[in-house]
């Protein structure tokens, strides 16, 4: 039994750390707040050392890792509030296409290796609609040039990979800019079947688990970014003359919101290493983390606004950028209630 | 007081709801069909709105008939609000001046100045801000620095200094703020209550874009700004008392009205039988949340009815307003944190989405617990003014 | 539109809190705690002041009073933990009876009237199992001599009012022993029937509703007392060297529970003066009053033990004897949780 | 540390949880079956039972076996301490020595005082009471005023004062405690660690009827009672470091085994699914409290294990022992609250009822934010020395 992370994985996290403190500051966020088509440089970044490749198989040029290798560099990305959707195509889709690789149509076996590769050189921002009604709209769609969907054939759900620049979008305003929420308009045609046969539920099943785990990640390191500023901002505040950190309502709000954080943080650990290892119970796992972090993600908000009052209400404030990518973030892939629901539907079904 | 408990309106009042209510119907402007009273557009549609409310005195029902009201009590003023609410009206753009200026003007002003500006803020022809914080007096607002200098050459004062959080700042026409006079004294005195225009030369406004990009509030800065003695309200270095007599008695009472929340709560009632038809199973889960929030916006109006009656036989409100504001706040968090937990994937949609407009009251309702004295000042109030606790 | 007390509902008030104060202290109902069955003046107390009559007509010896002039002195009871059925013999059972004396069958209405007059006398002391099936304990039902119980009869539910000697009790340890819950085996008999033609569903309904109400205006007093009494000791009680009232968190908690009980207190007055006039909405107006009235007896009960720390937990501590009302009472006659769900469901209702 | 992450027992673990599960399946009493630890029977009926985990090693699993354990580490123990609940086998009366003396005597104790201290608490022959609150040092536990006179004549300490809040003191055999040997030093400073003999002449023990009746605590009075020099454990005067060391980087870990919140957060769920059949609307509403509960143990047994794995590797438990004492507090209230709502009216019942031990368990949850260091002092030290917030 050993719950930690090796010494590599630590490592890769603090390398990452390290690019997006430099090219993903809240001015870079910002600039893509108010245009989220602006070109960076931060997922060639990524690219160069490897993380967008970082599962995808070693034989199609990737590093052949695993969810858990990905969570601690997803709880990065949600540090700086990355605009990027990394998570969902390292830890989402490269490994829904892995999947696919494996199908007896060699055909589609062959469309999902070749997006594998271009996952693994950097060249595929992937958006996730395989959940989603032809109605609702797909997170990122409108900056994705790899979207993954599902048609449902006569034996069930088929998966495809279309390429951004064959579907149609019509985005969708949402507060938080870079979410690129878009509907998808799209025509399932056999160039565009990753998986010919149709994948099994549980497969699909198992995307939305890691979706949700990805998410969790994500939101976990914007509640510590939130909880960080907010506490240096108490430092700092003078009122009553002293700082307002002194108080001690403040700090009980930080307090309360550093708890929840600290212990969403390693069930979401926890679920990363069950979905790798296909544990029996790895489906609960997921909806565990991601109630958690989300309920932390939502109560570190509250209390970061709370603690900076007006200033905090403005657009100026960095603040806002995490603030709204928490509460987008805390409803996609299912909110808190809905996993807790799905929770105790898992504990009801063992008894 | 020997009138037994009536939760029912007398045949006059409903007579008067039923007048209001004819007139709303037939002016009222579609649910948010103005644009946002936070943008130069919409605050001069708003602005429209409201002359033609005060053209047929539907404007300030419970103010005088002199100064553009109809005279009617509180209660007539809480019917009224129902009926406004129930058709989901605009907000109120002359908010500031006749929930928060006019209150401490009955209370304090002169004849010359309740005649001066108590009509054109009936008509929205003057809209006022407010002019308290400042960068370093927040939930300190006895910190205040912004002073002004006595002269006696002009007859009046010279404001210097610069004001922030001022909603709709940006546009306002009139402002009322504290400043120092007494530079010696401390803290909550050497204070005076001021009205000032907008227009004068020495004052700026930078508008501050708010968290939806809106310009929501302002910042105000005054750079020898001179004001005539005409336009202190009460007495010159009591302007803490002025500004807080009326947030003790009224504020806790008008600023926000309970119909508001429960037209809030009855939308989220609906939002859940709508979804129910939709996912009975997925919905049922927030049904505690639901009807505890709805819950909250009764108890608020209740209270608020019960707090008229006190008030309208010779009672008090003191630190009541504090325990008023602290669940006012929380009543309209709970109804759209409830609302957004019923809406899910599309709780994030923003702009003119049918579910946007959950999003839009949450964020505002976010504020809530900020503005108007943070709840924890509010706590402490509470704490130790109507249990007793002793002062740090 | 007049919402507040008059005059004289005031004074009657003022003057059970008087009685209560001096024939009702800690050290009293500690006693009762102690020996549930310890004679006392209080209840002759009440009814030399024609409180215990007060809903009974006039016309049989009472003061034919409504709910809403009942409501302010349940409330004193409460505020003194009263261990005696005041609110459940004049806010409840009264009026049931009341409403069987205008039935068709004589025999059955002079027995309604005779139990109505021994209430006026002071006579009675009641317990309602009018809702309880036959498994089902009732309050209070070890020390009443009047038991108001439903049998269901060919045409639908009948009520008996059965004399305390004539049924066989098994009491149920219960964690307030003035509760005095207990099993209740007992034979309807011709002999005890008040109403002979079934009660209409609605009237068993407002029986509940009623009780609901004055459940709520007990929790509304115990509420207040242990505010006060936690209040008292926050000033008094010394740690680093200042009251441990000054510190912020202990204000903000007892603030937040003042708080919830400001805004209880006119939804328990509202209920009753609805229950009087018979509103449409007289069923979800108790619902409110009795969730907004447990949830603040429980955060009251919650937050004193908190600021008493572990004094709060020993015997010795008279907040003892509030928190374990405070606790049954919140369930007793639907929880906070039942009556949000009858609040929604009526809502839903009218839509 | 290159070993990946592994949540699975090794075939050693797994095996020595299999040897647990035979020997407890074999010998725990029924689950309640022994009487109340808070009264005199229950006492030596908990006694009898831990003598007999004793007697063959699993009293103190993690113990070197020297002391009467089986010198296994600590993800060894929460795997006992899994097995150990899953059974609801009885409350360990001698906690306080086992779970907070014994950390400290392994760190600070001298080998004499292992070897005469440890075997007999791991046989229940000894039973310790903690002697740290006094009457006006609870949360200020610095505030410590009892005393220790040094009596070099004598070669020891001569105490006099009082403790309070002694759980089990009325039955206890040894107590340990802070006194202040330093009487001019400051607060934390010159207080002194003891190893205290109840039977020592000058040592009265007033019991303290709990809330429920139940005598689960003490008042101790200390009337110039003697204690040997080497019965002090740690240096003379550094009591406080002895104390606190102990308590930041063990006593987070182990004072609440996860194992006990995950048996009630699973009895939880039996109870909703038994009421569900019965009455699923009624139950349906608690479903999101249920899941809330039981998520909130599973999040503490995960926090354990990882905790667990850094401190076997090195590191050290700082100030998040505070937030594990809040979480865990909370969890245990949870659960409790939840079960309460289920059962509805029959949550009041006391006694040998069948749903009579969540209130019992509610009770016990509702002690736990304010022992082991209130939760308000816990939140202070989370939000200073997590968050680096200044001190008051």
């Amino acid at each position: 039994m050993r719950f930690a992370f090796t010494d590599q994985q630590l490592e890769f996290r603090d390398a990452v750390r390290q690019v997006l403190t430099k090219e993903c500051t809240t001015a870079d966020v910002r600039a893509a707040f108010e245009d989220p088509g602006t070109p960076s440089g931060r997922w060639a970044a990524l690219a160069d050392m490897g993380i967008i490749g970082m599962t995808v198989p070693e034989n199609l040029g990737g590093l052949g890792l695993s969810l858990i290798d990905v969570v601690p560099l997803v709880e990065e990305a949600g540090r700086v509030a990355l605009p990027e959707p990394l998570g969902l195509t390292v830890g989402v889709a490269a490994p829904l296409l892995t999947a696919c690789v494996s199908g007896d149509d060699a055909d589609a076996s062959a469309r999902a290796r070749t997006w594998l590769e271009r996952i693994a050189g950097g060249d595929a921002a992937a958006a996730i609609g395989t959940h989603a009604g032809p109605d609702v709209p797909v997170a990122g769609a409108a900056g994705a040039n790899l979207l993954l969907m599902t048609a449902i054939g006569p034996e069930g759900p088929v998966v495809h990979a279309v390429a951004g620049t064959d579907v149609s979008i019509t985005p969708v305003s949402t507060l938080d800019p870079t979410r690129r929420l878009a509907s998808v308009a799209w025509q399932p045609g056999t160039d565009t079947v990753v998986a010919s046969a149709p994948l099994s539920p549980a497969l699909l099943e198992r995307t939305a688990q890691r979706a949700a785990v990805i998410t969790a990640a994500e939101l976990l390191g914007l509640a510590e970014a939130m909880i960080d500023m907010t506490a240096a901002y108490a430092k700092e505040r003078q009122q009553f003359g002293k700082p307002i950190g002194s108080f001690q309502a403040i700090k009980h709000l930080l307090a309360g919101a550093q708890v929840v954080l600290e212990f969403a943080r390693p069930t979401v650990y926890g679920a990363a290493w069950a979905l790798d290892h296909d544990e029996a119970d790895a489906g609960r796992s997921a909806s565990v983390a991601k109630a958690y972090a989300s309920e932390a993600a939502l109560e570190a908000a509250r209390v970061s606004l709370q603690v900076h009052g007006a200033i905090g209400y403005t657009w100026e404030c960095d603040l806002q950028l995490f603030l709204k990518r928490s509460w987008a973030l805390a409803e996609a892939w299912g909110s808190a209630s809905d996993h807790r629901a799905l929770v105790l539907e898992s504990l009801l079904a063992v008894r | 007081m020997d009138a037994p408990m009536d939760l029912h309106g007398t045949p006059t009042q409903e007579a008067f709801r039923a007048e209001a209510r004819a007139w709303l119907e037939a002016h009222a402007p579609a649910p948010r069909s103005l644009p946002s009273l936070d943008t130069a557009s919409g605050f001069e549609a708003h602005r429209a709105w409201e002359a033609e409310m005060a053209a047929d005195r539907w404007s300030v029902v419970s103010w005088p008939e002199e100064y553009g009201g109809r005279g009617v009590g509180i209660l007539e003023w809480l019917i009224f609000e129902e009926e406004y609410w129930k058709l989901q009206a605009p907000l109120r753009v002359s908010q500031n001046g006749i929930f928060l200026l006019a209150p401490t003007l009955f209370e304090f002003g002169t004849d010359e100045q309740k005649s001066r500006f108590l009509p054109p803020m009936a008509a929205a022809t003057e809209i006022w801000c407010q002019g308290w914080s400042e960068p370093d007096a927040g939930s300190d607002l006895a910190g205040i620095r912004s002073r002004a200098r006595r002269s006696e050459t002009e007859g009046g004062w010279v404001l210097t200094g610069q004001k922030t959080w001022a909603s709709r700042g940006a546009f306002a026409e009139w402002c009322f703020g504290l400043f120092r006079t007494d530079p010696e004294a401390e803290r909550h005195k050497g204070l005076t209550y001021f009205l000032i225009d907008m227009a004068t030369p020495g004052v700026t406004v930078r508008p501050i874009p708010q968290i939806d990009g809106e310009t929501g509030f302002a910042e105000l800065f005054f750079e020898e700004v001179f004001v005539p003695d005409h336009l202190v309200l009460g007495e010159v270095g009591k302007g803490w008392n002025v500004a807080m007599a009326t947030a003790g008695s009224e504020r806790g009472l008008s600023l926000r009205s309970p119909a508001r929340y429960t037209e809030a709560a009855n939308r989220l009632v609906d939002l859940y039988a709508e979804r129910f038809t939709g996912d009975p199973d997925r919905t049922r889960r927030s049904a505690d949340a639901v009807a505890a929030a709805w819950m909250d916006a009764e108890a608020y109006r209740l209270n608020t009815l019960w707090t008229a009656t006190r008030v309208l036989e010779g009672g008090a409100v003191g630190p009541e307003a504090s325990a008023n504001k602290i669940h006012w706040s929380q009543t309209d968090l709970a109804i759209h944190r409830a609302a957004l937990d019923l809406l899910g994937p599309t709780a994030e949609f923003h702009g003119d989405g049918i579910d946007a407009p959950w999003l839009d009251g949450y964020l505002f309702a976010l504020a809530g617990p900020i503005y108007a004295g943070t709840n924890e000042i509010q706590r402490n109030v509470v704490a130790e003014r109507m249990l007793g606790l002793p002062r740090a």
